[in-house]
C-alpha cells in the first residue's frame, strides 16, 4: 500500500527510523578503532586521571582478561552498547556485555513486557534480538570500533547452540569474553532452564569452554532461584567456567489490578533493580566463600558507586549495572566516578584489595 | 550529527500550571530545545534521588520556547504515582529529564494540506506540529476529542492556529458528541486533506489509518507504547511495525517510533507475536515451541 | 548499686519504663472484654458501615474461622498489638498475628540486628521473646481483652516443641488460630530449617494439627527459599494444614561500606517490605494455582490498599502487613479503608468474588 | 493516660534552619508538643511518598512552642539519604511525623543540682531538659563536647540557661581540646552535682556512668541505638540491661529507653547477648546452640 500512496514521494525521510540514534562507523577498520579511541577514549584518560600515585588503580582480573576498571554493563540492558554511546563513551567502563544473543532471529514475547514494582520492574523479554549473524555484522564492529571491550553474552535452546555461538564468536576478532546466560529454556528438558539441572548447566560450560577460542574466558551466568546455588556454581566450574556472573532476575510477578490479569503477558517475570540487591550480594557472598579463587561477575540492583563497591567487599572482581541504565543512561560512568571517589575517600590503592574483603576477620579488614 | 543525540540535564521547573483538567511543567532544558522536532518526547525520572519509581515517565514535548536558553514544556494527565508526584512539583526544583527522543513527524516537502487528529493529552505533539506545518505553508486542520470537555486540549491554540478545528466529545459536552473518528471524513474531504496525523489510544489510530487508506493518503500516527527506558535498551515498548523488506519486526517505539507510518503498523497484531514476525516462534528452522523464558532476557 | 545510690529516692519513678503504653486492661474477664468492645470498637462499625448494599462485603473465610476483614498484622511486625494500640483500635482489622512465641524466653541475635535496603528492610531478630508463658499471661489476655482477633505464631527447635506450644495455646482460651512458623532452625538437622525439608516441615504440621484443638485452625508459614515451593506446600497440606501462610522473609545480606563488614550481625538476614512483593504474589499464585482449595494468607511488601488487593487476585484469602507497619504504625487501617475503597471503585460485593481472580481466563474476570 | 499515647500526624514545616553544622526544622505538632516531655523524640518518615527508604528517622525533640497550637522542633546533622533529603524540606512541605515517643528524663522530685552532658548534636534533648530544671529551681551546670567549634551546639543557650556552662572540642577550637569526660569531675566537684543526665555516644554515656559511679551519684543516659520502627514493635533496637530484679534483658532502647539509668545498661556488652541475659543461648534447659534463623523472626 505504502507503493501506491501518491504522498510518498514527498516525504523527507519515508519509513525507516529518521534518526540513526549516532554516526555509523565503518565496520571492523583497526584504523578506525584507532581513530575512535583517540577522539573518544578521553574519558579513559579521565578515568585514570592524576595517576600520580593517589588515584587508585582501578584495573581488575577476569580470568586471564584484565579490565581497565570493574564497571560493566548488565546483559539485555545495554544492547550492544550504541544507544548508550549518546549519553558517554562507551570505552571509559570496563565492558559492555552484550544483550544475550541467540542463533536464530528471535520475537520475543508478546506485550505487555514489563512492570514497574517498588525499587524494581518486572520484565518478560523472551530474547529478543536479530540472530548471531546480525550481531557479527552491525553491532560487534561498532563496538569495537568505538574502542569498547566486548563480553558477548549468549543464550541457546541446547548445548550444541551455545557451541555453535562460541564458535562463531571465536572466529571474530575482539570478543573480550563469553557470558552463558544459563536461564534460556533447555529444549530437551521440556524449557526448564539451564539453570534447575546443575548437569545441564555444567554441560553447557563444558562445550562452550572446548568450543570457545582459549584465550576468551568463558564465564557462566547464574541465576538465584536455583535449589542449590554453592552446588550449581561449583559444577559449572568444574566443567570448566573460568568465572561466574550473577545474579539474573529473580522469578517474580505483579497483577494490574485495574484489568485484574497478571501485568506482565504469560504471568511471571524477572523482577531486577535495587530491590533485589541484598539478594544478590548474599548469592555473590555465598558463593565467594565457597569457590575464593573463582571471579565473580556480581549483579543486581547496582545503583551507585557506593553499591558497586559493597558487591566487590562481598567478593566480585567486577560489577554489571542493568536495570538502573533505564533511569539513567548516563548510570555506568556516574558510578564508576562514584566508586573511583569511594575508594579514594577510604584511602584503597587498589580494587584487587577489596574483593572479598567483609569475609575477612574483622582486624585484617583494614586496608592498606 | 551530535545535534540529534538526546541530552540528559537535571532541569529546573519554571512554571508548573493547571490546564483543564492537564497539568502543563515548564522546564529550562536549553540542550532539548535546540534539538527538537515535532513528535519527539522526553522521559523523566520521578519520585526524586531515593525513588522507588525506577522507570522514567515519556511525555510529548508541547512546546519550546528560546526564553533562558531554551525551554520544554509537557503537558500530562494525572494517572498513577510518577504523574502524581509531578503535579505536585514546584517551580525551581529540578526535575532530571532526558531528551528530545524518538523519530519526529516527517514533514512533507511540499505546502499540501493536512489534517491532524488528536485524543486527550494525546493530541499535546500536534501542536508544535501545527506550527512547524503552517511555517512551511502548509494548510492545517485539526479534529480533537476527548472524554468530556475540560480534557479537550487546546481548543483556542487549534481553533487560532488552524484553517479549521473540529471538536469531538464522548459526553458531548463540549462540540460534537461521538469519537473524532466519525466527523474525520467530512474533514478530510471539505479540506481536500493530502496526509493525516494521528496522536491517541491505538484503538484511533487503527480507525484513522484504516480511514486514510480509504482516502488513500498517508497517515502518520504517534503510539503511546509503555516504556521503560525510552532510548532503545530495554525492549519492552515493542510493537508489531512491517518494514521496507515487507518483513514484520518487533520494534521499539521509542527509537523507531513513537511515530510510524499508519500503514506499517500491524494494529490488529499490537500485545502478540504474530506468526510471521521475524524470530517468531517457528519462525524458522527451530521448532522452539517452548519459548517462555523463566528470567527475563 | 542502685540501691546504695543516695539520689534514688527522689525519683518521680525509679527503674522501669515510666510510659506503659496504654492503659493496662485487667485479663481475661469476659465482661472487660465486651467493654472494650463497646468502648474502642467503634472502628468496627465504621468498617461496615453502610452496610445498606452498597458498602462491600469484607468478610473472608480461613479454613473454619471467618474475619471481619481480610487484613492482619504479620507475624513479628506487631509484637500482640499493645503498642499498635497506641495509634488504632485493634479489634477493627481482621486478627492480629503475633510475634512467634517459643516455649522458654529467648533473647535472640546481637546487635545490629537490621539494614535499611531499598524499598525493604533487612533483619535478624533471631525470636527474641518472653517464651509462652509470659505470652499467656499477659499478652495474649490483653489482646483478647481488646477485642482484638488472635492468631498465634509458634516457633520451636523441633515438632515436639511446636507441639507443646500447640497443647499450651488450645488450653488458653480465645486463640483464633496458629500459624506455625517453619522458619525456625530445626535442632535435629543442624539447625538448617523446616521449610528446607519438607518431610520435617511435615512432621512439624501433623503433630501440631494433632496437638491444636480442632476448632482452631493451624496455618503453616512457609519461605519462597525452598527448592520446591509447590511440594513442600502440598506436603504441608497433606499434613493437616488448614492453610498456608507465605511468604516469610527472603534471605538477603547488606555490607556496610563503611566497616566493609556485613550490616547485619551474623552475615545474612531476612529481606522484607515491598521490594519482596512481587516475589511473594508469584509464590502465592504459583500455590494457589496447584492448590486452589487451601487458603493463604498472603504477605511480603503489602503498603497500600491495592496491594492487598493484588494478593486476593493472586489467590490469598487475606493478607498481611508487616515491615511497613515500621513506616507506618497505622497501616493496617489505612490500607483497610483503602482496600474497601478499592472494592467500592469497582463494583465489587464481596471479598470472596476476588479471591483467585486473576487466575481466571479473561472474560471470567468481570465480577458481579 | 491517653496524654501519653503517641499521636502520628502529617505536620507541616514552618522553618528550615542551619545552626552551626546542623540543620534544624519546625513543625507544627500540637499534639505532639502538649505530648512531650524532656528527653523524647520524634520519627519521621523520610523521602516522601513513594519513597524506597521505608524506615522512619529517631530525633530527639529539641524544643516545644505554643505558637500555632504547638510546635516541635528537632536538629540533626546530615549522615545519610534521610537526613540529606530532610535537609532540603522547604516551609509548607509536610512531615510525616510520630511522637512523642520513648522514656523521658526522670526529674528529681527536689531541687538538686544537676550536671548536663552532651557529645554533638546529641546534646539537643538536654535544652529542654534544662528550662524544666531550671523551673523546678534545680542548679543547671553544662558540659558540651563536639569534634570541632561547628558541632558543638547550642553554646549561648547553654550560657544562657546554666550556672556554668563549659565545652570542648576534640580539636581544641572552641573551649578546652578533649573529651568532655576529662573536665566532668571539676564540674561535678565544683557544681556540688547531685546527678547527672548523659546524651551522646555510647562510649561517652560508659565513661559518664563510671564517672557517676565513682561520685555516687545517679545518672540518667540516653542512648541513640539504631532503630525500625520506634515504636516498639520490631526488636531491632535492644540493648543489655539489667532490670529491677537483676536479671539482664535484651531491651528495647525506643519504648523502655532511650533514657536509662545509666548503671543499667551493659555498655561492654552492647552489640552481644551477654550469657546471662535472659534468654540467651544456652540460658535455660535448652541446648539450643544453633539459634541461627535462616529468616527473620
Ligand atoms: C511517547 C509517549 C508520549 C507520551 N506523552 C504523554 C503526554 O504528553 N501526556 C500524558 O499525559 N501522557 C503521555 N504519555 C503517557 C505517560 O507516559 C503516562 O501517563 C505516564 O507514564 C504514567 O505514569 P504514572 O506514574 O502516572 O503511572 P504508573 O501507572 O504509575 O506508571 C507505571 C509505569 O508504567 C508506565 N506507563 C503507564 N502508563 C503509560 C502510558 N500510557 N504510556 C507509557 N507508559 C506508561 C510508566 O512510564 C511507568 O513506567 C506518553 C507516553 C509515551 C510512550
Ligand atoms: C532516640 C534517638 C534520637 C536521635 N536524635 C537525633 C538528633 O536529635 N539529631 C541527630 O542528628 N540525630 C539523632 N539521632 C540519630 C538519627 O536518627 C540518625 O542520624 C538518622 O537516623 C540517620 O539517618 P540517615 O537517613 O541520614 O542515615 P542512613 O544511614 O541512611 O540511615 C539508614 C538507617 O539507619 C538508621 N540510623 C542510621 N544512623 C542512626 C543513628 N545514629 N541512630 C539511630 N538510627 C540510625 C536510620 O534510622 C535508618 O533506618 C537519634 C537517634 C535516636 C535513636
Ligand atoms: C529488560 C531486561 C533484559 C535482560 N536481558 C538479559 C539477557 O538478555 N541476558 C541475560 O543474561 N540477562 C538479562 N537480564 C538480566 C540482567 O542482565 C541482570 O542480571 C539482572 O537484571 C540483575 O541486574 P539489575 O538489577 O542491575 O538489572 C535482563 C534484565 C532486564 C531487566
Ligand atoms: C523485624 C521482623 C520480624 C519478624 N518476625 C517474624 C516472626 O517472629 N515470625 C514469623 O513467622 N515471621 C516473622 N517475620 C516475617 C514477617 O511476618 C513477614 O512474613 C515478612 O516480613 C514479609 O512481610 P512484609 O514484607 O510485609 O514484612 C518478621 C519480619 C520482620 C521484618
Ligand atoms: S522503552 Fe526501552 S527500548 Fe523502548
Ligand atoms: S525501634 Fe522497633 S522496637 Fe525499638
Amino acid at each position: 500500500m505504502a507503493a501506491t500512496t501518491p504522498g510518498a514521494t514527498w516525504w523527507k525521510g519515508a519509513g525507516g527510523p529518521l534518526l540513526p540514534p549516532v554516526a555509523e562507523v565503518p565496520a571492523g577498520g583497526g584504523g578506525t578503532q584507532e581513530e575512535a579511541r583517540r577522539t573518544d577514549g578521553s574519558g579513559r584518560d579521565e578515568a585514570t586521571k592524576g595517576a600520580s600515585g593517589m588515584s587508585p588503580d582501578l584495573r581488575t582480573r577476569l580470568g586471564d582478561v584484565e579490565l581497565a576498571n570493574p564497571i560493566m554493563t548488565a546483559a539485555g540492558c545495554a544492547g550492544a552498547g550504541r544507544e548508550l554511546a549518546q549519553f558517554f563513551d562507551v570505552a571509559r567502563i570496563g565492558a559492555v556485555v552484550t544483550k544475550s544473543v541467540m542463533l536464530e532471529p528471535r520475537a520475543g514475547r508478546p506485550a505487555p513486557r514489563m512492570a514497574e514494582t517498588p525499587s524494581g520492574m518486572l520484565s518478560a523479554i523472551g530474547l529478543q534480538g536479530p540472530g548471531i549473524e546480525v550481531f557479527l555484522q552491525r553491532d560487534l564492529p561498532w563496538l569495537l570500533a568505538r574502542g569498547g571491550r566486548a563480553v558477548v553474552s549468549i543464550a541457546g535452546g541446547s548445548a550444541e547452540e551455545y557451541a555453535e555461538l562460541a564458535r562463531r564468536l571465536s572466529m571474530a576478532p575482539g570478543v573480550t569474553m563469553i557470558e552463558i546466560n544459563l536461564s534460556s529454556p533447555n529444549l530437551a528438558d521440556r524449557g526448564r532452564d539451564f539453570t534447575e539441572d546443575p548437569a545441564a548447566a555444567a554441560r553447557v560450560v563444558r562445550v562452550v569452554r572446548a568450543s570457545a577460542r582459549s584465550d576468551i574466558p568463558v564465564f557462566a551466568k547464574l541465576s538465584s532461584d536455583v535449589p542449590d546455588l554453592v552446588g550449581l556454581a561449583t559444577a559449572c566450574a568444574e566443567a570448566g567456567a573460568d568465572g561466574l556472573s550473577m545474579i539474573n532476575t529473580v522469578r517474580g510477578m505483579a497483577i494490574d489490578t485495574a484489568t485484574m490479569r497478571p501485568a506482565v503477558a504469560g504471568g511471571t517475570g524477572g523482577l531486577s533493580g535495587p530491590a533485589i540487591r541484598p539478594i544478590a550480594i548474599a548469592c555473590v557472598y555465598r558463593v565467594h566463600a565457597a569457590l575464593p579463587d573463582v571471579p565473580i561477575i556480581g549483579m543486581g540492583g547496582v545503583r551507585t558507586g557506593s553499591d558497586a563497591l559493597e558487591f566487590l567487599l562481598a567478593g566480585a572482581s567486577a560489577v554489571a549495572v542493568g536495570t538502573v541504565i533505564f533511569h539513567d543512561p548516563s548510570a555506568c560512568v556516574r558510578i564508576l566516578r562514584e566508586f573511583e571517589e569511594a575508594l579514594e575517600e577510604r584511602g584503597v590503592a587498589r580494587v584487587g584489595d577489596l574483593i572479598g574483603a567483609a569475609h575477612r576477620p574483622l582486624g585484617a579488614t583494614a586496608l592498606r | 550529527m551530535s545535534d540529534f543525540r538526546p541530552v540528559q540535564m537535571r532541569s529546573p521547573v519554571l512554571t508548573v500550571r493547571r490546564v483543564d483538567a492537564y497539568h502543563a511543567i515548564t522546564v529550562v532544558a536549553p540542550g532539548i530545545a535546540e534539538r527538537f522536532r515535532s513528535g519527539q518526547f522526553v522521559a523523566v525520572a520521578v519520585g526524586g534521588e531515593q525513588s522507588s519509581m525506577l522507570l522514567r515517565r515519556a511525555f510529548a514535548i508541547h512546546e519550546v520556547k528560546p526564553d533562558y536558553g531554551g525551554t520544554v514544556e509537557f503537558l500530562f494527565a494525572v494517572r498513577g504515582r510518577g504523574t502524581a508526584w509531578l503535579a505536585e512539583r514546584r517551580s525551581r526544583d529540578l526535575l532530571d529529564i532526558v531528551g528530545p527522543l524518538g523519530r519526529p513527524f516527517p514533514l512533507p516537502r511540499d505546502p499540501v494540506n493536512c489534517v491532524l487528529v488528536g485524543g486527550g493529552a494525546g493530541a499535546a505533539p500536534l501542536f508544535p506540529l501545527a506550527h512547524t506545518l503552517r511555517r512551511r505553508g502548509c494548510r492545517v486542520d485539526f479534529v480533537l476529542g476527548a472524554a468530556d470537555a475540560e480534557r479537550v486540549f487546546g481548543a483556542i491554540t487549534a481553533r487560532r492556529v488552524a484553517e479549521t478545528a473540529t471538536f469531538t466529545t464522548d459526553d458531548g459536552s463540549f462540540g460534537l458528541r461521538g469519537q473524532v473518528t466519525e466527523v474525520l471524513p467530512q474533514v478530510v474531504e471539505d479540506a481536500r486533506s493530502d496526509v493525516i496525523y494521528a496522536c491517541g489510544p491505538m484503538p484511533m489510530l487503527r480507525e484513522v489509518t484504516a480511514l486514510a487508506a480509504r482516502y488513500d493518503i498517508p497517515v502518520q500516527v504517534s503510539v503511546e507504547e509503555t516504556m521503560a527506558c525510552g532510548t532503545g535498551v530495554c525492549m519492552t515498548c515493542v510493537i508489531p511495525v512491517i518494514g521496507d523488506d515487507g518483513i514484520t519486526r518487533m520494534t521499539r517505539s521509542c527509537v523507531d517510533g513513537p511515530v510510524f507510518r499508519g500503514e506499517r503498523v500491524r494494529f490488529d497484531d499490537v500485545g502478540t507475536i504474530p506468526f510471521d514476525a521475524l524470530g517468531a516462534p517457528g519462525w524458522k528452522t527451530h521448532g522452539d515451541d517452548a519459548v517462555q523464558t523463566r528470567e527475563a532476557g
